[in-house]
């Protein structure tokens, strides 16, 4: 399951349908991303532009590569786009597989991907203006190591 | 053929899309690229690193040397920051 | 949060509440384990036997060291003893941090030594009876990684 | 003081825990376990690998060296599978 929203959605109601829609798994993954509020830095709110066919193809192509490299009997993605604010959920990524190894590591390269390439872009609304988020470099690393 | 641009770089720019002719010559989206910039001189300040960035076709993304081929968008996508 | 328990417990409505009693954390990683079915190996119940002052005092003392070795804000977990059936939800670990690395390792840090190191034991009942879960060598090499 | 089994251990003893006082000798949770084992020898079979369990002292696993030091409790804790 894919879905890229302007809506927010419940994490953990997603997290128990998505549980429940096998049988013959033992291990779930979820990953979920906060909008993050630092007391010295302080954010209004997380704005995120997003190219919504694009972004719907690649997350699509991302969700079935990881199926059949970790050999994950499903995973999911939903994505929100538009103004969230802090504590909000931005995004969830969730595996399932027989066994818990395959799991972590389909959610891990799922999160790795989906930082540099999916077509979502930041923005920080704070109380002197909004700035956009700038890529961190540890976020290529991450993705390189799943390369060869 | 339409082009997007994102973020920032829709931004710089002050506007979201460009609808283009681009001539014969223009046969990779990388050729694309270089045709865009020599029109527009925001467009060529803003992509003078032009390796942080990825190209879409059809919605889709793909490498720089991928021919147009009849393309109907391609988007100019500055580094991305989901998740 | 450390709870052993014989109850029934609702997976996405704690992730819920554990992503909610923090705020300035980005990234919250769960890991969920059912109770699994296989069509050519199919079973009735799984059977947890547990030590529970034990399990308690253990699973205390590996949630600080995850926090304190992760930089976590914050670690759950929950593990269940009795009788489940198939679908059921055996434990489940969760972890919350700033970023989504700390989260992950965090998360499978707990896993890996859970499997070896809680007074946890699961029997099969099958059509045919009751048999022993049997340690995996590979939980053993899991957890050996980190060591050191 | 209690000495606990569990699961296939506590099966094959058929029962869940011995009240013992082990004689001075016997100075830690491995002297108690060879202890247990010289007077019993169902657990002496079911221990015949006792490298594969791991032992317990006022519910917290603690080395198989760890004195006794007055416990209360130990348990023997055949391969866990919890998770």
């Amino acid at each position: 399951m894919i879905r890229v929203t302007a809506d927010g959605f419940d994490a953990g109601a997603e997290a128990n349908r998505f549980a429940a829609s096998h049988t013959d798994v033992g291990a779930m993954v979820t990953f979920t991303g906060l909008v993050r509020s630092l007391p010295n830095d302080p954010i209004l709110a997380l704005i995120l532009e997003c190219y919504e066919e694009l972004a719907t193809n690649e997350l699509a192509a991302l969700r079935e590569q990881a199926i059949s490299r970790f050999g994950l009997t499903d995973a999911a993605i939903i994505h929100r786009h538009g103004r969230l604010v802090p504590g909000e959920t931005i995004m969830m990524v969730m595996t399932l597989a027989p066994h818990r190894k395959a799991a972590f590591e389909g959610a891990q390269f799922l999160m790795d991907y989906l930082k540099t390439d999916a077509p979502f872009w930041k923005q920080e609304e704070t109380a002197t203006g909004a700035r956009w988020v700038v890529t961190m470099p540890k976020d290529k690393d991450a993705r390189s190591r799943w390369i060869g | 053929m339409k082009v997007l641009y994102f973020a920032w770089l829709r931004e710089r720019l002050n506007r979201a899309s460009d609808e283009v002719a681009p001539p014969a010559e223009v046969q990779t989206l990388a050729d694309l690229v270089s045709w865009l910039r020599s029109r527009d001189e925001a467009l060529d300040y803003a992509m003078a690193d032009p390796s942080i960035f990825k190209l879409s076709r059809d919605a889709r993304i793909v490498p720089w040397d991928t021919p147009l081929d009849g393309a109907q968008t391609v988007a100019i996508l500055p580094p991305m920051t989901g998740g």
